[in-house]
């Protein structure tokens, strides 16, 4: 048989590992298979940049759209995926490298983690609205059951808080999805988006504020964001960083996709967006300054860079989106850097709270400097990737003559570097560790840290050689946001 | 060689016109309060005897090397202000200063006096010495603000081109620019050590003044220091206010005038203390000062 | 006698009715009730009501079944058969989430030994 | 190994060197993204802070690579160096911007290496200074959306607002760096908590580059600022403004010096005060004031380097670092002593010392702008400075030993003398040849700035247009005097007694002991609190706005923080209610709003 690189791989892949997962315990092979599948879906990802270059593949399944459901692969999603297979492979690394805890070892979290690779992946390639619905529940079952893998008291109350919350995003999802259909008759995106204008104004704006509360919820917006923290709390720092550096982002990308290919107006588009993604970014950062669990501090600071994201997306700027797409690939970097060094923290110091944390860098030295490393990034301080991202975005404003967002991302940066310093100079404060930080527990083995030094290396190569990813993201940004592109590969026909 | 005489020439007038000057002031007070007073040559006569003294007490090197350095700061500061113009004479190295240089000069040998009166581990000295820090704090705005007042109309720091600018009784800063004399007159009171101003280092006050340690020798250099910078400080207001002078007997004789005005003025005043003294240097004279700025520099 | 109800306009605005009274049933045992399997059951039943409106909406009464069989040649007069896929697709899903959430409170009560949702909320740090 | 990575850390150290001899005319570019790249070339501005980075650093990295190596201190000093060298490098916003972060957080993380940090210390350090950076990047992001370029070029084709703009967020940003006031609380804290020696690379280089932001603001608006709002009086009036601010600053922080009880603490205020005046000159925008502030800056970065290093040393011997604690150690550490004297000399701008030469280009600057009121205020700190100078030298050397570990002190260590006599040398040798200064440090940089060169006659004559004077024969003059007074006071007869004991003193009829307080150390310059003026600077503070500002922030946090409930149903309450009431105004709008 011919192997065809196509996007469909991207899918079936790593759900078939997940679903043979017993031979694979019968075996021995979790470990390996964690860590190869996603690692294989990440070079093929990367084997099809220059493809996508050319044109976005499309894989149809039995039938052409608008009738058949597709997967559209072009610059902005082969982009995405890419990230979370990196994103997946890293944190099957560290689990795998790392002494982890028995529950994150083992078949369970082997068939969840697959499983949410398999939601991020589809959200961001399916082209067919129904599709969607499937996929963001197959993302969300698969978070619900890992918030909740450790099996304790606060991880049951954060998986129940999750699917809670999750399932009344998904109902709004839904309903707008019926919505859709009862009023077009398509399910197809680029169907929908050509025939949406028809639509009554009011269930327009009816569907548009559904589908907005349904993804806002699940993808960390302020008014709908406040099942965050709690959530990153009782979960594992490790899991945590999937979902900071993953999943969100598959949302957010779904987010604006829909906004351009639905709204047709980008005005009113970036109206709501640039509102909600400057409100998201300054609570979060301003509730950010008193938190003192290391969990929650990350989980504002995450929500914060999701408004930050999400005002540079909004703004629909080739420029500020490119930025904002760096952006993207930066902030998973580095959250997930700062969630796993989160993990080694709470396992050395058996909490993650300020006052138990103060001292720590004297028993784990290279996990604080890894923290500063990451503070730094997620701050946008060169030379790490995040300031460039950052000055792109800002730089992409700045050519628009917009100043209030540039104002408004500088203030929060500022408020930003108020509590990471704070916890930077915690982790360093000349007062000997808490006393139940230093015994027992061995060091972690070296290898547990290789995972984080390749990150804290990339950012570094990103701060340094932005230009590296620089095609790809502009691309991606103008995949974004060229509506009649779009269309006219699927349809055939622009707009 | 000329220079060397020429310095020893201003030295030795200096010291000369400093003990007569200073013998007359005591004379002139006594006769104020109704005393007899010392001989107008009595100041020579303990400043000789003070530097023939046979024994000085000294705490550690720093204590002797402090009246070095004031004196030869003294030196230093009258050798940089021309005492006569249009002449080769009594002019000491002053083409190579100016002004602001002068200025500082003249606090430089205080300075140095002052490390030695913290090396005597005296607190009273000390305590003497952050007075008169303070008050040259007090006197040095209104003070420089008036020789700026001087500067700025004759759009130069060197005393010489001030000096030559001022060619009949006409043009006499005194004349041309009353305001900025009235504002340094008291400032310039107060940098001679006279009274109103004198708290710091005030005959009955010794116990508390910078000099409370020396004795003998030391105390004799001192005494010859302070009396040279005096008339050092004399000669350059007559530099900058009355035309300077064209010999030595126009020289004495104008700074004489001014050291009858300032010494009328202080015989007239109670002493003030250092923190009065400080708030009124920068009302009274700094208000006029900042009036003359005001009249000089936004309405002409 | 009740033949207008067969009007596809009325059947619709019923079954619009019906469905939006089952939804508000469902979220005002959502955000009233406290114990987790009554507001999972709130839950559930508000999918449901989407289903209904779902279904009801796409079809029009005398509408046959999409199945091409011996006399029936083309897609004529037939229901639109998407509706009914998706929906059966939407169920299963509700019911696989439905279940975990059960599962998970049944956990979590043998743990906590409260079913209450208020005790999620006063989880301390 | 030890011994490798030392001499490892010293050649890092001599980086800003090598940089200078070698680099030449050539740009160096770097590409970044969407057509933008970092330049990186050498001007005769940046050549002048780069020459400071040259002799400052390599000075303070010799008493640094003493004792055990530690090596997360040489990497961050090293990133120090990489960043502040960038900075100036830089021939654009972005290399500016980017020197300037590292350069900030690294020194951030070189700070609370110390034991003394506190966490408000730290933060205040901090965020002071990212304050600053952000600044910097919102003036240069106008700046670029105003000419669509981040090349530091004249701004002249821009309107009135976009310039002032950006005028006044650099400003802003640069003025935060030097620790203008208000904006200057994060110096004093952070001074004085840093490692003793880092204090040194603080005060003598990471503060000048804020300078060299300032410096660089005559080239964005041409004609010495003047370009951007007309000219006062014989100045530009733009720069009126930044002259009063530099001006306050200077006097404000004199008087807080003079009250301060730390040494570290009290240098520190005197380090805003002296760039207080360099700030000031600036302002004044004419090329003697300019090159006043040159030769300032020149001359503050060698006198912190010698005092911060030389106190350092103190520290480390005794232990102690407040004046009450001190004392007498001038027979124990004489070295530290001259150091010290010569330093202060040096921070008075008392002759035969280049301080004077700066301060007489800055005073002349001031006279030739007639902005007299300006030249009364610089007067005032200038003379109110020589009182905590007194202060610097009489509390730890002269009086009497006032802690057991002052009283058995010895000589720092060569690694801490090397660096002041070093030091020493240098600001004797400018201070004999100010026109050598001028001729070959001075001129070119106010070439590039477009001021005409002040030019010397001759190495050792300083000259303007309002009239110089000559280092040579003024070092000559007072070197004869003091060495003819000693002679003849030595030839004369008589002899001299060293006295018995310390506490042989005329004291008010008493003899005093070894109890009684003799040390003046802490009281000086309380006294002046009676003063009004004076009393009223030292009352106020700025600490409390600081405060107030945190605690205002951080309830807002909490108020914000309190949004974020921990009920699902509320979650959920909220989201339906958002819908109700936006398709409630949908409804009644009809459409999209």
């Amino acid at each position: 048989m011919e192997f065809s690189a196509s996007p469909v791989w991207f899918i079936a892949l790593p759900l078939l590992a997940a679903f043979s997962a017993p031979l694979w315990t019968r075996w021995h092979l979790l470990d390996h298979l964690l860590f190869g599948v996603p690692l294989v879906l990440l070079i093929l990802a990367l084997g099809l940049f220059p493809t996508v270059h050319e044109a976005p593949l499309l894989e149809t399944i039995v039938i052409a759209p608008p009738l058949g459901i597709h997967l559209h692969l072009d610059s902005a999603s082969l982009l995405l995926v890419t990230l979370f297979c990196f994103a997946v492979t890293l944190v099957a690394a560290f689990l795998w490298l790392g002494a982890t805890d028995s529950h994150l070892r083992g078949r369970r979290p082997f068939v969840l983690i697959l499983l949410l690779l398999v939601g991020g992946n589809g959200l961001v390639l399916t082209g067919d609205l129904f599709n969607l619905y499937v996929f963001l529940e197959i993302a969300g079952v698969s978070a619900y059951v890992l918030s909740a893998l450790r099996d304790d008291r606060p991880a049951l109350e954060a998986g129940l808080k999750y699917l809670i919350i999750g399932s009344v995003a998904a109902l709004f999802f839904l309903l707008a999805v019926v919505l859709v259909y009862l009023q077009t008759g398509q399910l197809n995106l680029a169907a929908v988006a050509r025939e949406f204008a028809a639509i009554p104004p009011a269930m327009q704006g009816l569907i548009a504020l559904l589908m907005l509360i349904g993804l806002g919820i699940k993808s960390e917006l302020f008014p709908f964001n406040f099942w965050v923290p709690d959530v990153y709390r009782g979960s594992d720092p490790a899991v945590t960083a999937l979902f900071s550096g993953l999943l969100v982002k598959a949302f957010l990308f779904v987010l604006v996709h829909l906004a351009v290919l639905i709204w047709a107006d980008p005005a009113v588009a970036r109206v709501w967006l640039m509102t909600l993604g400057a409100l998201t970014l300054i609570v979060a950062e301003l509730a950010a300054l008193r938190q003192d669990d290391m969990r929650r501090m990350l989980a504002y600071s995450s929500l914060g860079q999701i408004g930050l994201i999400m005002l540079a997306l909004g703004f629909f700027s080739e420029t500020t989106t490119a930025g904002a797409f760096f952006h993207m690939i930066n902030h998973t970097l580095v959250k997930l850097l700062l969630f796993l060094v989160a993990a080694l923290l709470l396992r050395r110091c058996l909490s993650l709270r300020l006052e138990d944390l103060a001292g720590a860098a004297r028993v784990s030295p290279l996990a604080a400097g890894l923290f500063v490393v990451g503070a730094l990034g997620v701050l946008g301080l060169p030379p790490f990737g995040g300031f460039m991202s950052k000055l792109w975005m800002l730089q992409g404003f700045a050519e628009a003559q917009r100043i209030w967002p540039i104002a408004l991302i500088l203030f929060a940066a500022l408020i930003e570097a108020g509590y990471y310093f704070r916890w930077i100079r915690v982790l360093y404060a000349p007062v000997a560790p808490a006393a139940s930080a230093d015994t027992k527990t061995t060091p972690e083995p070296w290898a547990a840290y290789a995972p984080l030094l390749l990150i804290a290396g990339l950012m570094l190569l990103l701060g340094v050689a932005p230009f590296l990813l620089e095609t790809s993201v502009v691309e991606a940004a103008h995949a974004l946001l060229d509506r009649d592109l779009t269309l006219q590969s699927v349809l055939g026909v622009a707009q | 060689m000329h220079v060397l005489l020429d310095s020893l020439a201003m030295i030795a007038l200096c010291y000369v016109m400093g003990f007569l000057f200073q013998g007359f002031y005591r004379q002139f007070n006594a006769r104020l309060q109704r005393r007899w007073g010392p001989s107008i040559w009595q100041n020579l006569y303990d400043n000789m005897k003070f530097l023939l003294k046979s024994e000085t007490l000294i705490h550690g090197p720093m204590f002797f090397f402090g009246p070095m350095i004031i004196a030869a700061g003294a030196i230093t500061t009258l050798l940089f202000v021309p005492f006569l113009k249009d002449s080769d004479w009594l002019q000491g190295v002053s083409t190579h200063g100016n002004l602001i240089l002068i200025i500082y000069l003249l606090v430089v040998g205080p300075l140095g006096n002052a490390l030695a009166v913290g090396s005597s581990g005296n607190p009273f000295g000390v305590m003497g010495v952050t007075r008169g820090l303070t008050r040259l704090m007090g006197l040095e705005v209104p003070f420089f603000l008036g020789l700026a007042l001087v500067m700025l109309q004759h759009e130069t720091t060197s005393v010489h081109a001030i000096m030559a600018a001022q060619d009949g009784i006409a043009h006499w800063n005194l004349i041309t620019n009353p305001i900025a004399f009235a504002v340094i007159l008291l400032p310039f009171i107060a940098s001679q050590n006279a009274s109103p101003f004198d708290v710091v280092g005030a005959p009955v006050e010794v116990y508390a003044g910078p000099r409370v340690e020396f004795g003998g020798r030391l105390l004799g250099v001192l005494m010859t220091q302070n009396m040279m910078m005096t008339i050092a400080k004399l000669v350059l207001v007559v530099d900058l206010f009355l035309g300077g002078a064209s010999n030595v007997l126009e020289l004495i004789a104008k700074a004489f005038a001014l050291f009858l005005l300032t010494t009328a003025i202080s015989a007239a005043f109670p002493r003030l203390k250092t923190e009065q003294t400080v708030d009124f240097f920068w009302k009274v004279p700094l208000g006029l000062a900042v009036l003359g700025v005001v009249l000089n520099v936004w309405l002409i | 006698m009740l033949e207008f109800l067969d009007s596809p306009s009325v059947l619709h605005g019923l079954h619009t009715i019906g469905s939006l009274t089952l939804f508000a049933v469902g979220l005002y045992g959502l955000l009233g009730k406290r114990h987790l399997l009554k507001v999972f059951i709130s839950l559930a039943l508000m999918e449901l009501a989407v289903y209904l409106l779902f279904i009801a909406l796409a079809t029009t009464p005398g509408e046959t079944a999409p199945i091409l069989s011996d006399g029936l040649t083309a897609f004529v007069g037939m229901a639109d058969p998407v509706p009914q896929a998706l929906t059966l697709t939407a169920i299963v899903i509700g019911m696989a989430v439905l279940a975990l959430g059960v599962s998970l409170a049944i956990r979590y009560h043998r743990l906590s030994a409260s079913a209450d949702i208020r005790t999620l909320a006063d989880a301390k740090d | 190994m030890n011994l490798i990575l030392k001499l490892l850390f010293l050649a890092v150290s001599l980086t800003p060197a090598l940089t200078l001899l070698t680099w030449g005319d050539g740009t160096l570019a770097w590409p970044l993204f969407g057509g933008f790249e970092l330049l990186f070339e050498l001007g005769p501005l940046s050549a002048f802070f780069l020459l400071l980075l040259a002799l400052g650093t390599p000075l303070v990295a010799l008493p640094m690579a003493r004792g055990t190596p530690d090596r997360a201190a040489y990497g961050l000093f090293a990133l120090l160096l990489l960043g502040m060298q960038m900075l100036l490098l830089a021939g654009d916003f972005l290399g500016l911007f980017i020197g300037w972060e590292v350069m900030t957080w690294s020194s951030y993380l070189l700070l609370i290496r110390s034991t003394r940090t506190t966490l408000e210390g730290a933060q205040t350090y901090i965020l002071f200074n990212l304050a600053s950076a952000f600044l910097l990047l919102a003036g240069m992001l106008v700046f670029y959306s105003l000419t669509g370029d981040f090349r530091i070029a004249p701004l002249t084709e821009a309107s009135a607002a976009g310039r002032w703009a950006v005028f006044i967020l650099l400003g802003l940003a640069f003025l935060i760096k030097v620790g203008a006031l208000p904006l200057h609380r994060w110096i004093p804290l952070g001074y004085d908590q840093a490692p003793d020696l880092f204090s040194a690379v603080l005060a003598g280089l990471i503060s000048k580059m804020g300078l060299y932001g300032l410096l660089l603001l005559p080239t964005l608006f041409p004609d010495a600022l003047a370009g951007l709002s007309g000219r006062l009086l014989n100045g530009p009036a733009a720069g009126y403004g930044l002259a009063w601010i530099g001006a306050i600053t200077a006097v404000v922080a004199t008087f807080k010096a003079i009250s301060q009880q730390d040494i570290k603490r009290l240098l520190a205020y005197s380090s805003i005060a002296q760039l207080g005046y360099v700030v000031t000159a600036i302002g004044v925008g004419s090329s003697l004031a300019v090159g006043g502030a040159i030769f300032q800056t020149l001359v503050h970065t060698l006198v912190k380097l010698l005092l911060f290093i030389t106190f350092a040393g103190i520290v480390l011997q005794t232990g102690q670092r407040r004046f009450n604690d001190l004392g007498h150690l001038i027979d124990r550490m004489p070295m530290a002593f001259f150091a010290v004297l010569i330093g202060i000399i040096g921070l008075a701008g008392m002759p035969p010392l280049p301080g004077f030469a700066a301060k007489y280009l800055m005073f002349v600057g001031l006279i030739d702008a007639r902005w007299l009121l300006l030249l009364a205020a610089m007067m005032l700190s200038s003379t109110a400075a020589f009182i905590y100078c007194y202060r610097l030298i009489y509390g730890p050397f002269l009086g009497h030993a006032n802690s057991p570990e002052a009283r058995t002190a010895t000589e720092a260590p060569w690694s801490y003398l090397v660096p002041q006599v070093v030091l020493m040398g240098l600001l004797v040798l400018l201070g004999i040849f100010p026109g050598f200064a001028i001729e070959v440090i001075v001129d070119p940089v106010l070439m590039t700035l477009g001021l005409t060169p002040i030019g010397a006659p001759s190495w050792g004559e300083l000259a303007t247009p309002y009239g110089g004077y000559d280092g040579v024969v003024l070092m000559t003059v007072f070197g004869g005097a003091f060495v003819i007074v000693t002679a003849l006071f030595w030839l004369a007869r008589g002899q001299m007694r060293r006295a018995g004991s310390p506490y042989d003193l005329s004291f008010a009829g008493e003899v005093p002991t070894a109890d009684t307080p003799l040390h003046y150390g802490a009281g000086m310059g309380r006294e002046l609190r009676r003063i009004p003026l004076i009393g009223w600077i030292l009352a106020h503070t700025t600490a409390g706005v600081q405060a107030g500002l945190t605690r205002q922030t951080l309830a807002a946090a909490g108020l914000l923080g309190g949004l974020y409930r921990r009920d699902p149903q509320t979650w959920t309450l909220l989201a339906v209610l958002v819908l109700v009431v936006a398709s409630t105004l949908l409804a009644l709008n009809g459409g999209w709003f």
